[in-house]
């Protein structure tokens, strides 16, 4: 039997899912087996990957976050790209299956998919029905707009139904790369870095210094709680422990939500926007992760790579991973399942992430974002957002510098990968 | 010394005893923690009392471990902390009596260069040299195994230093008088010096059992096999964690499995403890 | 058992001090010598470079004979006896009989004939299974003996053996030293710093000084005719009295031979009453009577230079501080010396 | 360098001898020091296909950024502050355990074994009674009316890793002062008492000056400890934040080299640690050899 | 300056050890007491009692006539000098002389005033400004005594204040410091283990055994008639000879009190020669004939008992080993004793 190592970085319920599809796979044949490790968060695989690779200790298969392409996609010699690997084991591949802002991402200039999409996400709301309720607020209509959400969280607090009226996850992705796409605006220049390595930031627009602006005074009212950098581990507790009304994140985060949320309703909900900025929300961009395939193993490990992208492809793997842990359906086919199943109507919130990201046509801001070393410079943004909060600096200030230190870490990864 | 002030005791008590609460009480809330279910948690304070979970968690993480947040069971980890532990510490103490002896006892050219590239040792801690060092443990081969986690670790300035102290306290007459009675360096060194030794030997076992015990950065790098994972870096995975999915009561359960052989060892031998610490150190 | 030929020998250590000038010392088959002389005269390392312990920078030391200047101390057969004993402490004292003989592969059964035949010799048969440290000084002593005479070596080497005893057991073991050696009529040289112990082990004493031989010879006569004035005041206690040939000269005609200018004076050849035979008189205050049991001290101020003296009286003398005195001492118990040179006149 | 009065006079053994150390220490030490010397001169990207020699380059960089100079302030403000507070604890601790007779023994046992428990632990441990949402140290602020977001202040951050960083090094700070202690002479203590100095004033004119043999040593050993062994501590607790305000440069060398990927900055900063480091242990070792001695 | 008493005075360690049994002694102002014994008999305990050092288990300590049992040593104005010393290492020879001056508050002038005072008496002027380990041993003496005299305390407390030096430096500074007290006349208390000071230092002697006191007096008086076995075996070196009164009259009658057994003879009392007055007459073999310069000591053994005695004998005394001689003890000199009850009978 050929082992194949897998990395990921997901914990918990999210975990258990992942191990159970590695079993399936595993169950279904006997020549290879996919053994799943967990290496800690998304930056943390990444970057215990990439030293894997220079100590030549590197997985199989490793599962990299959108953050990582960029890096990926410029490590030509590290990554065997997925449609090559498809190909030369004679696997059946056909890219437009996946869900067009998938493909789009992780597609080379020449249109050429590198990575298997497997667990896409994108940013969703999660709210507290109950909390609603004894705030005197109508539970089945969370805010729209960022003003909404204001006036909500005052009411909620004011009344004690809970002590705080919103926390987030990923202050990055969240509250910066994705508010960005919805408000249309430019996260970077060449395409928010679609178009190649001589890019820069200009995330400091007035939207985004509005709503860091925005945050940083709601959170010196209580209104909003700070939940930490990179993915902001103390938000979810908070919720659970329905010690804030209203939760951002990935809408694969709805797997723990359900798990821990033992205690009240949950109700689910698109990212609000500005309405003063837009009327018309563009499309909310693609996080959660690809597998990427690396270089420096033996041919029968990838035959066996190989087989086991086609067992991930297939609808029903797809269908129940998105259903169990909130991801996005990446296939049309797993979609269609889903619906065929009825399962949005029994679970009702549960295809507001698909709604949100294929609505409107997407525009070169909201197509993503894409550079190298971005997780370096998302840690930037992260600290400069801290240094916001703690008043150290306005929000113009941090993300001007943010901007700075961030176009210094792009200059890093053109100057070493030219 | 005649000495007649009460208040003086009483207040020796009362410092001695709060020096004890800040000692203990993170451990005690740890523990308490890791009796209670992860529902406890979700209430806005810690519990402070034990809950009735103690046998349930705590044979959970020693069976079964919680793999998805990359934590075998902590029996498979506790055992590779064991080996690495005992092993660094045997290692360490085998090669630096045999430095220091030939430090001491002999007089030869480079002896100074070789002191000072041993002292070296001592300015280097692994945090410093991370990368290359991760390097050359991989350019050889040795990521995910136990010489791995061990043979890196294994050169110390710290022991050699204790050893060749020692060394020059016994009285030059014992080497003399062995000398006189027809014995060479290696039968000197196997009759007398190495059961006198003994103590130091394993007062130094001690030390440096902790030592291997609580290493974390290292093991951290270079396993990425959850075989050859160690108890202290395994709680950390766990920890990471904890917050999206809050099982405090397992990691705590951990934690207390973790912290618990080391600091027996301490208990138990304090009076070596001490000895090996305060002599190492000197 | 064999002589000891030190000739021509010098020392002189890695950090450039010398301490031992080119020494020349014959020590005959069964002699018993004691080297006495002021810390860091070089004692120690003459024993030391004896027992190959220390290289020799100069000369050469033959054991029986035979040049051992390139031997190996294991191979010099010689037994040593140190100031702090050096017993393996891990060991019995029967195991630290033993080791010596071991390690020389001297067969099993000879080894428990020596072993026996040297507790009994010392009296340590109710220790043999005891370890070092619960002997009493003494005790550990007899041992350390014991390990060198197992041996039957060719020599002993003693330094300071006795230093660390109490006073009482000072006295015992230095008798039973002399005893054994008397017995074993081994060569034994025997380095100590007290004058007791030199005066009475030795068959002939050394006295060195910075590095070089002093004088040598009979313990008695170097106490009674000092060669240089080193000697005359390291030997004898109370020391001897040093007094300018001026002053004495002051109080009456003395012959002396010529280039005399200092005069020793032992304070036991002080009297209060005049001896028979030609004699100088002196007189001086009695500062301090001390009554010290058989003997007393009378520290006293010579009249005219002022100078401190003492003389050892009899027990029972009777006399008052503040008192002046007349003192006797016998031209014959007068030692003659040349302050430049340091050496005796006579 | 000291060595025995006689020495064996053997010409190869001491080198069989030593072999084994000196191996280990050439390799996985020496070597791996001057490879990063190598690097800190040179420029890679993460997966190490390209690298460019670039002079000075990361260490101009290196000191032209507000965030390591950042580091390097905090790194003296968290060094200085644990020595400080540990230090201070263990000696009042150590003060009280020599002068209780019969008890002494318990308490010290009571106090010794945090020594055992690995930084990243202690880090834990912290991190767990800081907990923002049920964490007892908050809830306990709280109730007296101070605000405490450690997530967000970079002060309460600093003040977190230095009370448990502190804490873990209570026992090791305590050992050494009640040995310390023992070892100064009683008769100088009953001939002060007969001086007439009462308690107070002989720990003051008498104790303490006669300690600071192992207070200096504590000092260098102290600081050593907290510029690089609390490592786990700020790993399981600040990682480095809020904005970089508990960013330890020895946190730094590793979350830039092996979390940032930045081969070249984390070299340069490894390069500026070791000499940190034989600066300190230069201090240390005369002080070895030759202790402050009276 | 004070006298001390010390009645029913009684010390019981913690762990149950009785160092000093109900023990009266009353010191009068002025006077020098020496305690003497073996180790382990308690000196160290009572002295520490009266500096307040240990506490008193039971009976009473006063000093100057008020009771001090409930003082701390701080308030009993006495002073201490150490067996080491125990100067302030950090402090310079003046700090240390100052440290107990300030302590009371003394004002500044008067503080310079006593320190250069006794800085001249002892003649450390030149070493005021330096640190104790930059002088030699008997320059730290003179400061500890320094230090005590500053203070000019009711007494001075000694313990074994001068077993760190050498012999010779020993002498010297016991001569000082008997000058020193009988100029200052301050009521002191001195330990020692050497007999010679002992014996040349005391007013008063005070021999203690296992916790009580065996015998006070003059020195001299303690030599000459010890009250028990145990001072005539502790006092005088070499020792007393104890010889069974049934061996001594087989050799003649002689006239001692009735309930005599056992007789001591000092070594020196022991003649070669027939004394005047009424004597006895020994025989008895030479062991050993150790000339130790001033005298000789013969190591013999009695003719018929086998029992080891030893004379000492004028230095020039021809005695061949392996002779017999004919020995010879005035009837004065023989100290009669009782073995049952250890006391003198006489
Ligand atoms: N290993 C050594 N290296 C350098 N010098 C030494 C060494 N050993 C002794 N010396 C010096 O040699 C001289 C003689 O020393 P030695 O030990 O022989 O004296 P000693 O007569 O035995 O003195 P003591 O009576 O104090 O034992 C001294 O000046 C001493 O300092
Ligand atoms: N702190 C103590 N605790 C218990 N027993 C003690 C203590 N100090 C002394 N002793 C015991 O009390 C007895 C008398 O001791 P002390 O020190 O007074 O003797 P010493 O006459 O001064 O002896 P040395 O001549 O050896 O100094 C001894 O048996 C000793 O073991
Ligand atoms: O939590 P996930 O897996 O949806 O991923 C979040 C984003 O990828 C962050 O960049
Ligand atoms: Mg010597
Ligand atoms: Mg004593």
């Amino acid at each position: 039997q050929t082992e194949i190592a897998w990395w990921h970085a997901m914990d918990a319920e999210l975990g258990k899912k992942l191990e159970e599809i590695a079993q399936g796979f595993n169950d279904s044949q006997t020549e290879y087996k996919i053994v799943p490790t967990y290496k800690g968060t998304y930056p943390e695989t990444l970057t215990a990957a990439i030293a894997a690779f220079r100590a030549n200790e590197q997985p199989a298969i490793v599962q990299v976050f959108e953050v990582g392409t960029g890096t990926m996609m410029a490590a030509k010699g590290a990554v065997y790209p997925v449609y090559q690997l498809m190909a030369d084991n004679g696997e059946p591949w056909d890219p437009s299956g996946f869900l067009a802002p998938v493909t789009g991402y992780y597609s080379d200039t020449d249109g050429n998919i590198l990575s298997m999409p497997f667990n896409s996400s994108t940013p969703i709301m999660y709210y507290n029905k109950d909390v609603f309720e004894k705030a005197g607020l109508d539970p089945n209509t969370p805010p729209k707009t960022w003003a909404e959400l204001e006036t909500m969280s005052r009411t909620i607090m004011e009344s004690g139904a809970a002590s705080c009226g919103f926390t987030s996850g990923w202050i990055t992705w969240v509250q910066t790369e994705n508010l960005s796409a919805i408000h249309d605006q430019p996260y970077g220049t060449l395409e928010n870095g679609f178009g190649g390595l001589g890019t820069e930031f200009t995330f400091n627009g007035p939207v985004q210094v509005k709503h860091w602006d925005n945050l940083k005074k709601w959170a010196d009212d209580g209104l909003f709680q700070y939940g930490g950098p990179g993915g902001g581990a103390d938000a979810p507790p908070k919720f659970y422990a329905q010690e804030c009304a209203i939760y951002m994140n990935s809408s694969a985060s709805r797997a723990g939500v359900i798990a821990n949320a033992k205690d009240f309703e949950v109700g689910f909900a698109p990212l609000p926007y500005y309405d003063d900025v837009t009327t018309d929300p563009k499309n909310s961009i693609i996080g959660g992760a690809t597998l990427w395939t690396l270089n420096g193993k033996d041919p029968a490990v990838y035959k066996g790579v190989a087989q086991f992208y086609t067992y991930l492809s297939q609808p029903e793997v797809q269908a129940a991973w998105h259903q169990a842990t909130g991801y996005l359906p990446i296939t049309n086919a797993a979609y269609e399942l889903g619906q065929s199943q009825d399962y949005y109507g029994q679970n009702p919130g549960s295809d507001i992430a698909i709604q949100q990201i294929t609505r409107g046509t997407p525009t070169a801001n909201s197509k993503g974002v894409r550079f190298g070393n971005l997780t370096q410079a998302r840690a930037v943004v992260d600290e400069e957002f801290e240094a916001m909060l703690a008043g150290s600096k306005t929000a113009q200030e941090a993300l001007d510098t943010a901007v700075e230190r961030g176009n210094q870490i792009l200059r890093d990864f053109e100057a070493a990968n030219q | 010394m005649v000495e007649n002030r009460p208040f003086l005791a009483f207040l020796t008590h009362l410092v001695l005893i709060l020096g004890v609460v800040i000692v203990v009480f993170p451990v005690y809330l740890a523990f308490i923690a890791s009796t209670h279910g992860p529902g406890d948690f979700m209430r806005g304070l810690v519990p402070l009392l034990p809950g009735p979970h103690m046998i349930e968690n705590y044979s959970f993480m020693l069976n079964e471990g919680i793999s998805s947040a990359g934590a075998p069971p902590l029996s498979i980890m506790l055992l590779n902390s064991l080996v690495m532990a005992i092993l660094i510490a045997v290692g360490k103490i085998i090669i630096s009596i045999l430095s220091a002896y030939a430090i001491v006892f002999f007089k030869f050219p480079f002896r100074l260069l070789a002191f000072w590239i041993i002292f070296i040792t001592l300015m280097l801690p692994v945090e410093v040299r991370i990368i290359p060092t991760f390097k050359v443990v991989s350019d050889l081969g040795m990521l995910n195994s136990y010489p791995g986690l061990i043979i890196p670790l294994i050169a110390s300035a710290t022991a050699t230093f204790l050893f060749r102290q020692f060394f020059l306290t016994v009285p030059d007459e014992l080497m003399e008088a062995a000398r006189v009675d027809g014995a060479g360096p290696m039968k000197f060194f196997r009759d007398i010096l190495l059961p006198l030794s003994r103590t130091n030997i394993a007062a130094l076992f001690v030390i440096l059992f902790i030592y291997g015990w609580v290493q974390y950065l290292w093991p951290l790098l270079v396993t990425t096999d959850s075989r050859y994972y160690t108890v202290v870096m395994g709680i950390k995975r766990l920890a990471a964690t904890a917050d999206s999915e809050p099982q405090w009561n397992f990691v705590m359960a951990a934690v207390m499995l973790a912290m618990l052989p080391p600091v027996l060892v301490v208990i138990l031998m304090q009076r070596l403890f001490v000895k090996g610490l305060v002599e190492t150190e000197k | 058992m064999a002589s000891i030929d030190i000739s021509g020998v010098k020392k002189v250590y890695a950090g450039g001090v010398t301490a031992i000038h080119s020494l020349d010392l014959a020590i005959p088959d069964g002699e018993l010598v004691v080297l006495v002389g002021p810390s860091g005269c070089g004692k120690s390392t003459l024993l030391r470079m004896i027992a190959g312990l220390e290289a020799i920078t100069e000369g050469t030391i033959s054991i029986g004979g035979a040049v051992v200047n390139a031997k190996e101390p294991a191979e010099r057969d010689i037994a040593m006896v140190f100031q702090n004993y050096a017993l393996y402490p891990h060991m019995t004292v029967r195991g630290n009989l033993e080791y010596g003989l071991k390690n020389r592969g001297t067969p099993r059964d000879e080894i428990d004939r020596r072993v026996t035949e040297a507790a009994r010799i010392l009296e340590i048969e109710p220790f043999l299974e005891r370890r070092p440290r619960q002997l009493s000084g003494g005790q550990r002593q007899r041992v350390a003996m014991g390990r060198a005479i197992v041996r039957q070596p060719k020599a002993f080497l003693f330094d300071e053996p006795l230093s660390n005893l109490d006073a009482k057991l000072r006295g015992q073991m230095r008798i039973e030293i002399k005893r054994l050696q008397r017995s074993l009529a081994t060569t034994s040289v025997y380095v100590t710093h007290d004058q007791l112990e030199a005066m009475t082990l030795a068959d002939r004493l050394v006295v060195m000084n910075a590095g070089r031989i002093e004088q040598v010879g009979a313990p008695i006569s170097l106490y009674e005719r000092p060669a240089t004035l080193f000697v005359a005041g390291f030997i004898g206690s109370p020391p001897m009295n040093l007094i300018e040939l001026a002053y004495l000269q002051s109080k009456g005609t003395l012959e002396l031979p010529a280039n005399t200018d200092l005069v020793g004076i032992r304070p036991d050849t002080i009297h209060l009453t005049p001896p028979q035979g030609p004699h100088i008189a002196l007189d001086a205050t009695v500062e301090l009577y001390e009554p010290i049991g058989g003997e007393s001290h009378l520290h006293m101020r010579l009249e005219g230079s002022g100078q401190l003296i003492v003389a050892a009286v009899p027990a029972r003398t009777a006399a008052t501080e503040g008192a002046t005195v007349k003192l006797y001492v016998g031209n014959a118990d007068l030692h003659p010396f040349n302050k430049e040179t340091g050496r005796r006149t006579d | 360098m000291q060595a025995k009065r006689t020495i064996f006079p053997n010409k190869v053994l001491p080198y069989v001898l030593l072999v084994p150390q000196l191996a280990v220490t050439l390799i996985f030490f020496i070597w791996p020091a001057l490879q990063a010397v190598k690097s800190s001169f040179e420029r890679e990207d993460p997966f190490g296909f390209k690298t460019t020699f670039v002079w000075f380059e990361n260490y101009r960089r290196l000191f032209g950024e507000a965030s390591y100079l950042g580091s390097l302030g905090k790194t003296a403000v968290f060094a200085i502050s644990v020595t400080a507070l540990s230090m201070c604890l263990s000696l009042l601790l150590a003060v009280a355990v020599n002068r209780v007779l019969r008890t002494n023994r318990l308490y010290t046992t009571l106090l010794v074994w945090p020594y055992a428990v690995a930084p990243v632990v202690v880090g834990i441990l912290w991190w767990f009674m800081f907990n923002p949402t049920i964490g007892i140290a908050p809830y306990m602020l709280r109730a007296i009316g101070v605000s405490w977001n450690h997530r967000v202040d970079g002060v309460d951050a600093m003040v977190l890793v230095i009370i448990a960083a502190s804490w873990k090094q209570i026992s090791y700070n305590f050992l050494f002062f009640v040995a310390g202690l023992q070892s100064v002479p009683q008769s100088l203590i009953e001939a002060a008492a007969i001086d007439g100095a009462g308690p107070f004033k002989r720990f003051w004119t008498i104790v303490f000056p006669l300690l600071s043999p192992t207070t200096f040593f504590l000092l260098i050993v102290n600081i050593n400890y907290a510029m690089f062994d609390t490592f786990g501590i700020i790993d399981a607790t600040t990682q480095g934040g809020p904005a970089q305000a508990t960013n330890i440069l020895v946190y730094k060398v590793y979350s830039d080299g092996f979390l940032g990927l930045n081969i070249g900055s984390s070299s340069a900063q490894s390069v500026v640690l070791m000499l940190i480091v034989i600066a300190l242990t230069a201090i240390q070792f005369r002080f070895v050899e030759r202790r402050v001695q009276y």
